[in-house]
């Protein structure tokens, strides 16, 4: 298949799966749904898979051009993918992972009301996902962008009947809308900047200077806004702070959708188009560091969250949103390939874990909270394995895939900035506590009041039609766990098959140790010792000891203001709604009843009328209705007139 | 003789004047129309002096003997009481009053004496240019009179004989008695 | 005056039309007496018997159609003569007026048919008075001596005062003929003296001979006195003023208006105003010559505040009224001031023939506001509560066919297309603009929005507010046949010059260069 | 002594028209009122025959010399017949409102 | 047929079938909808049509296709001059497309006074299709009078609780705006008279002032009273309260063709009129305007946010929407008007109408099936009738502007052009984005979202008829969408050939 022509077929694919799901799925057996849905992404895959190897073997990059979005002088935007080395990657990344979380899928949401509506937003999540990464111009990247996020508000709020879900998605689509404020902005500047929307052209004029390729000049502000003004749609996408507070409460989808879209691949879409759009960053040198430094800070907080919360999948979600810092961090420190290697690397292990959570989660009924569960190895022991590895892989054991990107990103901050490294490995330190708290919580120790709870739920972990109820608990089905395995099987190896990953996505990354050299590089060692010394702590405090950590926790007066922040999520959501969600509620009802209704309606609009209604029967008085009054006015008005006529006349 | 119809002129405004005065401020409507009979006699000989002796019969005949009379009766028909006759006008509408007639007669006035072409002309009673045409002499006299009006302003003429028609149709439909007196009814 | 020929029969045959209507109002006059004769056994009233209804309307309605069609002949005749030793002047624009009158007349006697006997006064009287009233207009309207002025309007006064005060057993139409009778006797004193003081100006009566003496006075024998001229002017205007309405002349309009029979309100609110226009047309024409246009410019600010009261003051009024009659009363005193834009822009255009907006919209405004009085009659309203807004309730549902003309007419009336009443005061106000008066139109812009509320009122009334079965009798909605057909012309024909009022316009424009440029 | 000036006599019928008006103004009296509208209607016949005297005397002479008495007989042929017709409204009203009183009259207003 | 012909049976061909259906017996319900549907849908076609035939290309001597042009006033100057170019051809084809629908939509929610309401929608379309067509200045002034007897007759007898008051409101509002047009009319006529010039036709007034200028406080008087007339049609803000009322209180067909296509009179108008005749104030207007349609945008948004009633929701959110057109609109800098900015006003126009018309037709429907209006008396619609909510997720997500849908396109350009005339306009502008994604998922989800009531009786979800009537609409948004060149294609040369209709004067 000429790939110059059928390229568009990637993202088409998934996209008319969902089409198809979407106007007929409810009529359609859930095996058909479940065929379509998966066969669009994993045809989709194979073609990315293709033509990746096409691309790797010539070095042509394919581009496909798919008629025009905007067709007008002086500004064009074409429908135009692009697969080059970065793009492939992504491309065959979101594919791949895509196809086995849909597969995951058939199994989890075998039993629900909505399947084919379930597949028809992952389809068209797929669709979305892959048109930003193909996208050949940013206003496309935007379409993708907006899609993704799109599909995000809908699986986030897939059991809309419950209005914690809804107002989930809600939230999740706002702040993303507020990231995609500054983005539009970002792109309506390279614009005027650059006079294109077409990224390569872009990254061009970037690289070589004050000229752009359309003959206009880039002015310093320009080249400061820009990737600024970027940096905050990637930060509403990617969830990093400040606007980050959308994706815990994103857990409230399906536990597929959180692994998929929350974890593998929409969320990383800021670091990819960082990455994309590397040399406008490269020459903003103060944003790179503001990116950095976001990343870095997000990273830690994110980190410190996660050391707090009982619900399993906001462990995970606060612990996406920590390793997208580290993504950032990579992408600030210039580091693309880098940041690009750590985010398919966390694809594979966090996938794995929402998937292994979601298996949790479904053997006990949906129920989410970690208090509630514990021990369950016994009984979900195949489940337990993936999910270690998956942990090993997050927490950084050395050789598996987390441990490569992760390493290779700290050692960059190491080299480029002490401080920022220094933030990273403390946080290094906590993701290998969060995650082995989150294992010995689950899966260790001795079952907690299974059932007891019943009616308590876990906030946003409880869907409707799935009343949480004590049964049997059992592994989940081979459909799902299959995925599992290939995950972890990736997540183990994918440090090392993938280790030139970074030099293939970024021409200007140098590789600074080989796969083994890693292990013995300063950085490397260190690495092992936080992922060691975390490790042992979560198993102090939560195996050994968890009278310690009471004690830590609730006694110490340091600890209980540490722990309250933590678990409180340092408060911003309880900070936004004061400052920004509240007042705007408050300033809209005064608008409207004192502007809008006093001020235009009543006093201008009725008032003038009133005004000549007033006037109008005060004249009225004038028609007494007796005849000398009439005369009155007859010769009062004639004698006036004769005034007027004479004062003419005389000149006044 | 010129001096004479001057004087007599003078006296005559002056007792119109009177005349009219009496008429407007006599509370007995039958006082008000003697009086008006005196103004238009009084007018009657101002018209004989400005060489007008037709009007002055008719004056007196039209004026004075028909309409004049046609109040009075009226007046007596209507027979009204003295409390009915009684007009609780407020001062201030008097001094409202006076003000704009006064405020009329004053720019009236100013018009009138500001006219080049009124404050030229001769005295009305001087004798006529002796170059005057016939025509112009015997102005006022019935035949020219008449002569005029029948051939010159015989339209108007005949279309007086309309709005005599109309006004007999009015007062007598008017003035016919018939059924009920519909009162309305007053405002809510 | 060798030979006595006051009436030579070729001009004797140019005022046709008001012979015909003075002959037809005798005629019917003499028929009503023969048909209470007829009636041996009269009923205790003098009601006329059963069998001759048609007889008195229809030979009114015949005569005043001939006298109709005689007038639109004349139309098509545009020579411009003088008649009867110039106490005529038949010219396009005296034509036009009479008939714009006539339709007038013509609409009142249609409608009087059935409304006049249910009101019980159908009387030879009543359309006798109709007819004389209108033959006067139209002489009013061809006058061109004073004299001929002052008797013709009094003349036709007469009749509207006889009109008005017709149900004479009701108290309000007395009042209301009382007022217009004593008001009247007191403008008509005005002109006389203003009259008087234009004739002491110009030592002349005639209106044509005068616009020459004006035009050139250097050439006349005898000078222009301005300062009496203008006085004169003045007063004359004051007595005028009061006949259409002007603020702060046009008190007596809505108590005899709303006192009158609704019948004789729609005559003269649009007769009389037509009439009386034309001689304010006329006097205003007269002083724009070439030479001293200072006498049209020391009226014109004069006029301009009557203008603008006028506007302001119908409409404010207008705006509070809970009567529908009155409503109409004081709308039409508002567009008596949207007319005297027309006099404002005629006076300030000097030697330039303008003033064709007045003659053009007087039509649409005779239409649409005798096609409201003529739908009020129609419903048979006598009491006032009869003429509330609420009263109107339902009647799209009732009566949708009178509705919708009322809708047409207020539509019209507030001066939206596609109705007469837009291009009326599109062509009033264009011409303001173009003399420079934008303000006035302003004002006149101003005051329309006020008026398009209280026409809404009425649209309102009928199409929005639910009807009151409580309080309205099925009767109310009773419609006699006359007005019905008389509202269905007058809608037709307001949406016909709506859509092309071109010839219309063209006809209005030479009517007033004959007088202009006889 | 001699001199009779035009202006006098139309200050003089001026005047009584103002006093005509003062009446209609001031009058409560229907009848009154009404007398006084004759009173103004015959102040100007005085002032029209005074013009047309004075235009006797003019140069060139007047083309039609009778013309105001013309007018003025016409003024008073109106004059008889408002009498009349107002009269015969008077009666009417007299005898639906039994009052001549021009200010009991206000049915109709605002 | 030629497109002449053609188009002149698209204007009146409404009025004509209003006229016939007065022969109709009034009781015949469904054969007077039938007539009058069929009407619109033939004018429909006939102004499909007209858009096959239009081109682009075309260099006449007017700016116009289609051209009739007759003398219809010649004593007041003033043709029948009717004619499209890309920027009405457009607004008419909106307005053929939409009227139908309404008819469709109201098919069962109107039961009353049948054959008056298909007679008034009947008219109401001419009145706008000759308000885009009229290429004269005095009969584009006849139909945007016209137009309003029917618009109010709509809301006041057909509307629902408030209806009276709206009416009046709207019809008093509109009134006041276009008086003082009229006067401006009748001013600028009165100039170019002066000059010579004595003709209401479009293409000689833009002539005519090239050649003869006004003066600048005349010009900007003369804005002041045209722009005063459009903004509040439009409206800008504070202009805006009657709409409010009067879309909340109209039927359905009312609210339709109000959202649909009567705001987008205001915006035209100043395209149209206000722009090119009067270069030198529109530019000396430009902070005035755009601040006051940001105002818009951030103040309308605003009282989404707190509207208990649907309609009165989406009623808001037009004034926040057209506020944006408006910024589009008076993009100026130094190159002059922003040729991108205004086809993307244009574009916006058309995606507003159609979107917004939908959901004003989405909660007629389901008004028809509840009866109430109250946003709190919903919840969990999604549940009982999921076509619907996904029908009106996928309009609201086009009518916030989602790329993909039409929304985004005009948009996008609308900012494009206004963020290289004026960077803080296009930043203050983009905060609509943010605001109206809140306010429009507010309502999805207060709307459709959470648990159903369970007392609540059936509501049938969106049958047969509503399909019909919401698939085009639906095909419409993702077109435009994604296949903008087919629009601006034409609309494009059009702005560019009106941007040489008049001459702003150096540094106005």
């Amino acid at each position: 298949m000429n790939a110059t022509r059928w390229m568009f077929l990637i993202p088409i694919l998934p996209l008319a799966g969902a089409m198809l799901n979407g106007f007929v799925g409810r009529r359609l057996p859930r095996s058909l749904v479940a065929l379509v849905a998966c066969g669009g992404p994993i045809a989709s895959f194979c073609l990315a898979v293709l033509w990746f190897f096409e691309l790797r073997s010539s070095g042509d990059e394919l581009v496909n051009w798919l008629g025009d979005w905007f067709a007008l002088a002086g500004l064009d935007v074409p429908f135009g993918f692009r697969l080059d080395n970065l793009s492939a990657v992504m491309a065959v990344m979101i594919t791949g992972v895509g196809s086995l979380i849909h597969v995951y899928s058939v199994g989890y949401m075998s039993k629900d009301a909505g399947y084919a509506r379930y597949f028809t937003y992952l389809n068209l999540f797929m669709g979305s996902m892959l048109i930003l990464v193909l996208a050949d111009n940013i206003v496309l990247l935007f379409l993708g962008w907006e899609g993704v996020g799109l599909c995000s508000y809908l699986l986030i709020g897939f059991w809309y009947e419950d209005e914690a879900n809804a107002r989930a998605g809600k939230k999740a689509f706002i702040v993303n809308r507020i990231g995609d404020f500054g983005f539009l902005l970002g792109i309506l500047l390279i614009y005027v900047t650059h006079g294109t929307f077409d990224l390569r052209q872009i990254n061009t004029d970037a690289a070589g200077g004050v000229v752009s390729a359309s003959g206009l000049a880039i002015s310093d502000v320009a080249k400061l806004w820009i990737p600024l003004l970027l940096f905050i749609g990637a930060t509403g996408k990617s969830a990093q702070i400040p606007l980050h507070v959308w994706l815990p409460d994103a857990m409230a989808g399906p536990t597929p959708v959180s692994a998929l879209i929350h974890a593998a691949t929409m969320v990383t879409s800021g670091v990819y188009m960082v990455a994309r759009l590397g040399a406008v960053y490269s020459a903003a040198p103060s944003v790179m560091l503001v990116v950095a430094v976001i990343g870095v800070v997000t990273a830690l907080v994110a980190g410190f969250i996660a050391m707090s919360q009982y619900d399993i999948k906001k462990v995970l979600a606060y612990s996406t949103v920590s390793q997208l810092g580290y993504m950032f961090l990579a992408a600030g420190l210039g580091a693309y390939g880098i940041a690009i290697f750590h985010l398919v690397t966390h694809a594979f292990f966090k996938g794995l874990l929402f998937l292994g959570a979601g298996a949790v989660i479904h053997s006990l009924h949906h129920e989410q909270d970690m208090r509630r569960m514990g021990g369950l190895r016994k009984e979900l022991p195949v489940t337990f394995a993936l999910m270690l590895i998956g942990t090993l892989a997050i927490a950084g054991c050395p050789l598996l895939a987390g441990f490569y990107s992760k390493d290779a990103i700290l050692e960059q901050a190491m080299e480029k900035n002490l401080i920022l490294w220094a933030i990273g490995a403390a946080t290094a330190v906590l993701t290998s506590f969060y995650m082995f708290r989150l294992l010995a919580m689950t899966f260790l120790g001795e079952r907690r009041g299974a059932g007891a709870h019943a009616g308590d739920h876990a906030p946003g972990g409880h869907h409707d039609d799935h009343h949480a109820h004590a049964g049997p608990v059992k592994e989940a089905p081979a459909v799902m766990l299959a995925p599992m395995a290939v995950l972890a099987g990736l997540s183990i190896c994918g440090g090392i098959v993938f280790h030139d990953l970074p030099a293939f996505v970024d021409s200007a990354h140098v590789a600074a140790h080989g796969v083994l050299g890693a292990l013995v590089s300063p950085s490397g060692l260190l690495g092992t010792v936080f992922f060691l010394g975390g490790a042992w702590a979560a198993w102090f405090f939560f195996v050994k000891s968890p009278a310690t950590r009471e004690a830590v926790a609730s006694r110490n007066p340091a600890g209980r203001v540490l722990w309250r922040f933590s678990h409180g999520k340092l408060f911003v959501d309880e900070l936004y709604d004061a400052l920004v969600v509240r007042p705007l509620d408050v300033l809209s009802q005064i608008f409207y009843l004192l502007v809008d209704r006093l001020l235009i309606d009543v006093v201008l609009v009725s008032g003038t009328s009133f005004c000549a209604r007033v006037v109008g029967s005060t004249l009225r008085l004038l028609q007494t209705g007796r005849v000398p009054t009439y005369a009155g006015w007859l010769v009062g008005g004639a004698v006036v007139l004769l005034i007027v006529i004479f004062m003419v006349l005389n000149g006044r | 003789m010129e001096s004479l119809d001057t004087i007599v002129f003078h006296v005559t405004m002056a007792i119109s004047v009177v005349a009219a005065l009496l008429v407007v401020t006599r509370r007995n409507p039958v006082y008000s129309a003697v009086f008006m009979i005196v103004f238009f006699t009084m007018t009657a000989i101002d018209f004989l002096i400005l060489r007008a002796p037709f009007l002055a019969v008719i004056q007196v005949l039209v004026y004075a003997g028909a309409i004049m009379v046609l109040y009075l009766f009226v007046i007596m028909l209507l027979n009204l009481k003295p409390e009915e006759l009684r007009e609780t006008v407020p001062l201030r509408r008097k001094l409202l009053a006076f003000l704009a007639s006064a405020g009329l007669f004053l720019l009236l006035a100013g018009a009138i004496r500001s006219s080049p072409k009124v404050m030229s002309a001769p005295s009305l009673t001087a004798p006529l240019p002796v170059a005057a045409p016939e025509s112009v002499t015997a102005a006022g006299e019935v035949a020219p009179l008449a002569d005029e009006l029948f051939n010159e302003h015989a339209l108007v003429f005949e279309l007086t004989s309309v709005l005599i028609l109309i006004a007999i149709i009015g007062a007598i439909y008017l003035t016919k008695k018939r059924g009920t007196v519909r009162h309305g009814t007053s405002r809510t | 005056m060798d030979k006595f020929n006051p009436f030579p029969l070729d001009e004797v045959a140019r005022i046709l039309p008001v012979l015909t209507l003075f002959a037809t109002a005798v005629v019917v006059l003499v028929l009503d007496l023969f048909l209470r004769s007829w009636n041996a056994e009269p009923a205790p009233d003098d009601r006329p018997a059963p069998r001759s209804k048609w007889l008195l309307p229809g030979v009114s309605l015949l005569g005043t159609a001939l006298a109709t069609a005689l007038a639109v002949r004349e139309l098509s005749v545009a020579e411009t003569t003088t008649i009867f030793n110039g106490a005529l002047q038949i010219d396009l624009f005296s034509s036009w007026v009479t008939c714009l009158v006539l339709v007038g007349t013509l609409l009142t006697v249609g409608a009087a048919i059935g409304y006049a006997r249910r009101l019980d006064v159908e009387h030879g009287e009543l359309y006798a008075l109709f007819l004389f009233a209108a033959g006067s207009m139209a002489l009013l309207a061809q006058s061109n001596n004073l004299i001929m002025v002052f008797v013709s309007l009094e003349t036709f006064s007469m009749a509207v005062y006889v009109l008005t005060s017709y149900t004479r057993d009701s108290q309000r139409s007395v009042e209301g003929a009382l007022k217009y009778f004593v008001l009247g006797g007191v403008s008509s004193a005005f002109l006389l003296l203003g009259l008087t003081f234009i004739f002491g100006a110009t030592g002349e009566i005639r209106i044509d001979t005068m616009a020459a003496i004006i035009a050139d006075p250097a050439a006349a024998a005898v000078g222009v006195d301005t300062h009496l001229l203008i006085a004169g002017l003045g007063l004359s205007v004051v007595a005028l003023g009061f006949k259409v309405g002007a603020f702060p002349f046009h008190a007596w309009i809505p108590d005899a208006y709303e006192g009158a029979p609704v019948l004789v309100t729609g005559f003269m609110s649009v007769t009389v105003k037509s009439a009386a226009f034309a001689v304010l047309v006329r006097f205003a024409l007269m002083l724009t010559g070439d030479q001293i246009p200072e006498a049209a410019e020391y009226l014109t600010e004069a006029v301009w505040w009557l203008a603008a009261g006028t506007m302001v003051f119908g409409n404010l009024v207008a705006l509070v009224q809970s009567s529908v009659k009155r409503m109409l009363a004081y709308s039409a005193i508002s567009h008596t001031g949207y007319l005297l834009i027309g006099v404002v822009a005629a006076l300030r255009s000097t030697g330039e023939a303008t003033g064709a907006p007045i003659l053009f919209y007087l039509l649409p405004y005779t239409l649409m506001t005798f096609g409201a009085f003529a739908i009020l009659a129609g419903l048979g309203r006598e009491s006032r509560e009869g003429e509330t807004f609420e009263s109107l309730r339902g009647l799209s549902r009732r009566r949708p066919f009178l509705a919708f003309a009322m809708m047409l007419f207020m539509v019209s009336l507030a001066g939206i297309p596609p109705t007469a009443g837009f291009w009326g005061k599109f062509y009033l106000f264009r011409e303001a603009v173009a003399a420079g008066d934008w303000p006035l139109a302003l004002v006149g812009i101003a005051t329309t929005v006020m008026s398009v509320y209280y026409y809404l009122r009425v649209v309102i009334a009928m199409y929005m507010e639910p009807a009151d079965e409580a309080r309205q009798p099925a009767s109310a909605f009773e419609c006699t046949l006359g007005p019905a057909i008389v509202v269905a012309i007058a809608a037709a024909a307001i949406v016909a010059i709506g859509i092309f009022p071109d010839e219309l316009l063209e006809l209005s424009e030479k009517s007033i260069e004959s007088v202009a440029r006889p | 002594m001699e001199h009779l000036g035009l202006d006098v006599v139309l200050l003089f019928a001026t005047g009584v028209f103002c006093i005509g008006v003062y009446g209609v103004l001031s009058r409560q009296n229907l009848i009154v009122i009404l007398m006084c509208v004759e009173l103004m209607l015959n102040s100007v016949n005085i002032a029209i025959v005074a013009l047309g005297r004075a235009a006797l005397a003019a140069d060139p002479p007047p083309v039609s010399p009778n013309m105001p008495q013309i007018f003025v007989i016409m003024v008073l042929a109106v004059a008889a017949a408002e009498a009349g017709v107002g009269l015969a409204i008077l009666l009417a009203v007299f005898r639906s409102w039994r009052t001549t009183n021009a200010g009991d009259i206000h049915l109709l207003k605002g | 047929m030629d497109g002449e012909t053609a188009l002149n049976l698209v204007i009146f061909l409404p009025a004509a079938a209003g006229l016939a259906l007065l022969l109709l017996p009034g009781r015949l319900h469904g054969l007077i909808r039938g007539a009058a549907l069929t009407a619109t849908i033939v004018t429909f076609a006939l102004s499909i049509g007209l858009l096959r035939n239009f081109d682009p290309a075309a260099d006449g001597p007017t700016p116009f296709q289609f051209v009739t042009s007759i003398e219809w006033i010649p004593s007041l100057g003033i043709g029948y001059r009717v004619g499209l170019d890309g920027i009405s051809l457009f607004l008419v084809l909106l307005t053929t497309l939409i009227s139908p629908i309404a008819i469709l939509g109201s098919w069962t929610g109107i039961k009353e006074r049948v054959r008056e309401f298909h007679i008034a929608l009947l008219f109401l379309e001419t009145g706008m299709i000759g308000v885009f067509a009229a290429t004269d200045l005095a009969l584009f002034y006849v139909f945007w009078e016209v137009m309003l007897i029917p618009m109010i007759l709509l809301i006041g007898i057909w509307g629902s609780k408030d209806r009276i008051y709206a009416a009046v409101k709207f019809f008093v509002y509109t009134m006041v705006g276009s008086l003082l047009m009229f006067l401006a009319i009748l001013y600028l006529y009165a100039h170019l008279a002066s000059e010579g010039v004595e003709s209401f036709s479009l293409t000689t007034i833009y002539a005519g002032l090239l050649d003869h200028p006004l003066s600048f406080p005349e010009q900007v008087t003369l804005f002041s009273a045209f722009a005063l007339s459009f903004a509040i049609k439009v409206p800008l803000f504070p202009l805006h309260t009657w709409l409010p009322d009067a879309h909340t209180e109209a039927p359905t067909a009312g609210s339709v063709v109000l959202a649909g296509v009567l705001l987008k009179m205001g915006t035209y108008g100043f395209i149209r009129f206000a722009i090119p005749f009067f270069p030198d104030a529109a530019v000396a207007a430009v902070p005035w305007i755009s601040w006051l349609a940001i105002i818009g945008i951030i103040f309308g948004a605003m009282m989404c946010l707190v509207q208990e009633d649907m309609k009165r929701l989406i009623a808001y959110s037009s004034v926040s929407h057209l506020g944006l057109v408006m910024v589009g609109l008076f993009a100026y800098g130094s190159s002059g008007f922003n040729s991108k900015a205004v086809v993307g006003s244009i574009y916006q126009m058309l995606s507003h109408g159609v979107s917004t018309g939908a959901l004003f037709l989405l909660v007629g429907l389901i008004y028809e099936r509840t009866h109430s209006r109250r946003i709190s008396d919903y919840g969990g619609f999604a549940k009982i009738v999921p076509r619907f909510a996904a029908i009106f997720f996928v309009t609201l997500l086009a009518s916030i502007g989602l790329p993909a849908l039409s929304g985004f396109v005009g948009e996008f350009l609308i900012l494009t052009g206004t963020f290289e005339t004026n960077r803080l306009y296009a930043v203050l502008a983009a905060t609509g984005i943010v605001l109206g994604a809140l306010y429009m998922l507010n309502l999805y989800q207060r709307v459709m979202l959470g648990k159903a009531d369970e007392k609540r009786p059936a509501v049938a979800d969106v049958n047969f008829r509503e399909m019909v009537y919401m698939t085009p609409l639906i095909v419409l948004m993702v077109l435009m969408g994604i296949r903008s060149p087919w629009f601006t294609r034409l609309i494009e040369p059009s702005v560019e050939r009106w941007l040489e209709t008049f001459r702003v004067a150096a540094a106005g």
